[in-house]
């Protein structure tokens, strides 16, 4: 856990009000591991007062799937139009975000060539059941974030991924060049507008004898449908969560969620929890 | 040339508290300090003053928690904590080797239960002082806060008094009419020292979902917003009382800080702006030192209420 | 479909005050309306409230009078104004031409002062209504605020009812413990209505000149940074007192004026957002408009109060 | 006096720590008048929240010496290299100004193609004296603004214009080409780094016979310097003052100052006042 100036190296809008931006922080990339965040702060003046989480998408590592080769120096600036758009660099991790707010909105306004303070790698971060060959991923929405990076893991581990990523339509899903191409890509649109049409939950089903094991990610009303699925505890289905934060560290207690053992903070037990614990 | 920045809080007390500078970390903000020793070289800080501790464990109010407001945020943590008991047992022993104060903030909802725990914390290694927190609900009282009434507060501080051999800091809330004469009445009953402000009582409504935004209604707001009202009380108690003050609210910057020593506070607390930068408190303590450098002085005590002299012209 | 935006600010009253919108521009922030004659569209107000009048014109206070702060600023202007007799021939001849109701703000510092302006102001066209700033200093009580104490204030309200045939709202300070109680006394001394908030007391230091900032060291904050306090005292008196309360603290966007609106607020006052947007309460009317289209809704009472209804679960 | 967006054309660091802007808002730049200001918008967030006021440096208008030819649309973009640096195109106006708190901090990081929010032109600005012909202006560091505005008008109408600049060291000096090349150009510098060495008041004493009216615009103890001279009221001397403005518009009554008429608006009546009429 590193706290300092991170430098934007690239952003683009890559859906409609979805921006994913490469930032540079070899210090974060050599530590981060999926499932794990970051704690960015928006804005130098006080409001927005807070720091804004986002997940890891991506990093930049050697021996990761999702790096490219490369070593830029700390002064690097590239233009978007250089950047391998959906790959960080070594010495990078990407982040992907939805402008929704007004710490969003000013982080979305970042240009390469700023610099941005950072606290990171935060949280526990996915873990792998060692037994585990096929994982099914399950995004909702923007919660795909941090389980691209799982995926490039996976990958580079020679598992076998199916992700299962749904949207209320299809300016909502990323295009598979976003992802690593050794995976299977399923897409639900609740308006049939890509892929099946549904929410994702309901092609859950379909994939979970198959999976040894299952990661999640989205909105609370997708991750209380897995709940309610009664997975078996056999397969560590295990999900990431998210609850406002203040302080990113554990401090604070803003975070807490109730789980079966009790108060938990999001921030430092999570954001990854057992699916079998949360109530 | 070097600067001395040593103060101390509870000069007529034994020991007297002191701190090598004049800035510590706010209760509930830093947790028990352990959260942030690998991002922050803990022992550079004045003081650490750990999280609100009652007499029994509490598992704190329902989520949401926290509302981000306009240079502000509104918390309803509910005064989780793990109890007087577990901190002294796991807590403490950790706090004893490190090299910098910990200040245990206490907080009970009868005038009893906050003798209770300060008789648990006497002797025990790594407890550097009490700070009273007197914004709770007095349940006796009909869950008015202690802290809004002369006489409720006064009997908080001589039951801690009586159960304690601690210096007792007493932190005032900002939710009343008149701060200075709660402050003379805590300082009369014991009070090695008062620090001020603890959070305003505030509100923020969801407007989809047409209610207020915290589960408990109304949270407590900390931050920036919040640091004028808290100068100008700092200002008030300090010309008024003989013991020294603790200003708290919204210090995010050396400047600020300065701001709170020149009104009258001895030293100052770093609350939210360790949320938003865990090294604020440790930034704040070098711009100190550089403020006092480029000035020319050679103690902490040549700025210390020295707004109070006199009106602008 | 039509939305219906009125509002009565004095249902008990003849004639009620009826609003054709509940957004209005807050005494002290919109001068006297002609200042911003040529910007806004100032027939599609709710309606103005002018710069605090006095029995005689006054100077108000030395600079520096204004200082930014987090999401807010202080002031001391010391109202500053031309005096009730050269606001009856100067400025209501205007009023009356217009087609928004004008209210002045009222402000002495003797109860008797305060009855006397009123009658000025009696039967004089272009004064829709008074609003009675009860936040001066009582000078017969030695500087203490008219409106920290349910006595004073009563009588404040009492005087100015006795001199007056115009609907009466009561504007209330927040540097007081219990809000409640106050607004509680000036309803039952006749207040058609109260409104809430005004500036709450706060300083601001120059660390390198060493002293308070503000000429007179302390001043008023108002802005956004205590829009969550000013919402947690009007959802606090909506809901204990039957009279229409006017919510006014910070409010910029028309998603604050509904939260003020469902925090139980009949209406809103715009007042330092007007000073970074003239526009501001313009475009709230028409946020608030749209909204309720949003909602499907088609009258304005459906959402004054609704946060009132329960706690989240 | 209009509220709108203006768009950010072009911004360049001319002296250590101060930017000039051009700005286009042909509303504004028909209206404006030398010594009047625009009050600007900072941020969208509420850190910082009031506008900042910025006096009008040179406006951009057919018949203005400071105007280039060339009509640009509203959606122009131009790169900071391809603007004339000092003079704004019809349509614009320039503001001049220093980096010293967190609004012009924000300021500072416009980029091209921004859009900023406006209030202008606010204030009564200097007038000219029918008779005049011999102008003194007398600029105390950034208080050369309003005064290269101004010295544009008087060399459009043909008048006489010496210039005098004080700052502390060169590093505070505008190059001549900043300036209209009619004017006569006198620098003063606090440690004669450049051009002469003290304070601008003391070269007034040699000008100030020759001056049939004189302009000023600095610092308090410039002005203050400049009252202690007792300039006769015949050559209608003008200072453009500055205070601490909320509303930019006379409503807040926060600006004022005291003068012999009594108490004045610095944002309504001002920021012009007849020196003579300062205490
Ligand atoms: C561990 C973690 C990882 C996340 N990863 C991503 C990601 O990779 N991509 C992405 O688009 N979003 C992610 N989010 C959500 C993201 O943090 C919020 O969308 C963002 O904080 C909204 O800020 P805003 O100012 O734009 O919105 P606002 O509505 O202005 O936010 C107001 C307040 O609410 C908080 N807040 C609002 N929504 C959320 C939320 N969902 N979670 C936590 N706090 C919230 C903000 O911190 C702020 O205090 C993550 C959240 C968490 C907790
Ligand atoms: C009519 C007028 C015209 C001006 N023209 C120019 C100009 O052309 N170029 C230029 O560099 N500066 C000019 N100024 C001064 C400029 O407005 C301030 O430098 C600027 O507001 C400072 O803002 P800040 O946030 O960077 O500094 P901060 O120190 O953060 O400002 C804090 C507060 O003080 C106010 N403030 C600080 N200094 C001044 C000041 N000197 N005058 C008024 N308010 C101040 C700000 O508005 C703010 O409210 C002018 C001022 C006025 C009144
Ligand atoms: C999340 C949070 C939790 C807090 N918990 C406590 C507490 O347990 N006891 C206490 O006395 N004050 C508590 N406070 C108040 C702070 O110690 C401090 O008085 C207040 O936040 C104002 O300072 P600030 O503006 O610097 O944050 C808490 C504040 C916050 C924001
Ligand atoms: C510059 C200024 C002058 C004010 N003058 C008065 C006044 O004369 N009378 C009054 O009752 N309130 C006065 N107020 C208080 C406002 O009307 C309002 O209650 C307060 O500013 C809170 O609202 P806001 O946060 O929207 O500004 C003044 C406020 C400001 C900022
Ligand atoms: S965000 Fe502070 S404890 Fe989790
Ligand atoms: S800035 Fe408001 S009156 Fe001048």
């Amino acid at each position: 856990m590193i706290q300092g100036t991170v430098g934007v190296v690239a952003r683009a809008e890559v859906l409609p009000n979805v921006f994913l931006m490469h930032l540079r922080t070899p210090e974060i990339a050599k530590r981060a591991h999926p499932g794990q965040f970051i704690h960015l702060a928006c804005d130098d003046a006080s409001d927005p007062l807070l720091r804004r989480p986002l997940s890891v998408h991506r990093i930049g590592r050697a021996g990761v799937a999702g790096a490219k080769a490369g070593i830029y120096s700390p002064s690097d600036r590239r233009e978007s139009s250089s950047v391998d758009l959906w790959r960080p660099a070594e010495g990078e991790v990407s982040v992907l975000f939805a402008r929704i707010g007004k710490g969003t909105t000013a982080l979305a306004r970042s240009n390469p060539g700023d610099a941005l303070s950072a606290i990171g790698p935060l949280g526990n971060g996915f873990s792998f059941d060692p037994k585990a060959r096929n994982l099914l991923l399950v995004a909702g929405g923007l919660g795909i974030a941090p389980l691209v990076a799982l995926a490039d893991e996976a990958v580079e581990r020679e598992m076998v991924v199916t992700l299962l990523a749904g949207a209320r339509t299809e300016s909502g899903i990323l295009p598979a060049a976003a992802l690593p191409p050794e995976i299977e890509y399923v897409v639900c649109t609740e308006d049939g507008s890509h892929g099946r049409q549904g929410v994702v939950t309901g092609a859950v089903a379909e994939f979970v004898d198959w999976a040894d094991q299952i990661f999640v990610c989205g909105p609370r009303p997708m991750v209380e449908a897995l709940i309610a699925l009664r997975i078996s505890p056999t397969k560590s289905a295990q999900v990431a969560l998210e609850e406002h934060m203040a302080c990113g560290i554990g401090a604070c207690l803003g975070c807490i969620v109730q789980t079966r053992r009790g108060p938990q903070r999001v921030c430092r037990d999570g954001p990854v929890f057992r699916l079998g614990d949360l109530r | 040339m070097t600067v001395s920045t040593l103060v101390s809080l509870a000069p007529k007390h034994d020991g007297g508290l002191m701190l090598k500078n004049p800035v510590m970390t706010a209760s509930g903000t830093f947790g028990y300090g352990t959260e942030y020793a690998k991002l922050v070289a803990l022992e550079r800080l004045g003081a650490i003053v750990c999280k609100g501790t009652t007499l029994r464990p509490r598992e704190g109010n329902p989520q949401p928690r926290i509302a981000e407001t306009a240079s502000g945020m509104l918390n309803t943590i509910g005064l989780q904590n793990i109890g007087v008991t577990a901190l002294v047992r796991e807590k403490a022993p950790i706090w004893a080797k490190w090299d910098v104060p910990v200040i245990v903030n206490i907080a009970g909802e009868t005038v009893d239960e906050y003798g209770k725990i300060a008789e648990t914390l006497e002797g025990v290694p790594g407890v550097a002082g009490l700070e009273v927190n007197i914004s709770c609900p007095n349940v006796a009282a009909g869950r008015i806060p202690f802290g809004v009434d002369c006489d409720a507060a006064a009997a908080v501080v001589t039951a801690v008094r009586d159960s304690s051999s601690l210096p007792i800091i007493v932190k005032l809330t900002p939710n009343v009419t008149h701060i200075v004469e709660i402050a003379e009445a805590v300082v009369a009953a014991g009070a090695d020292a008062v620090s001020l402000i603890n959070t305003l009582l505030g509100m923020a409504i969801d407007v989809r979902a047409k209610r207020p935004y915290l589960s408990t209604l109304t949270g407590g707001l900390s931050g920036p917003a919040i640091k004028p009202i808290a100068l100008r009380m700092v200002y008030e108690v300090a010309k008024a009382i003989d013991a020294p003050v603790i200003g708290i609210g919204g210090i995010c910057t050396a400047e600020d800080a300065i701001e709170f020593l020149m009104a009258g506070a001895t030293a100052v607390q770093v609350g939210t702006a360790s949320f938003v930068n865990p090294n604020a408190a440790i930034e704040i303590i070098g711009g100190i030192d550089s403020f006092l450098r480029e000035q020319g002085m050679k103690d902490i005590g040549e700025i210390i209420g020295v707004a109070q002299m006199g009106r602008r012209t």
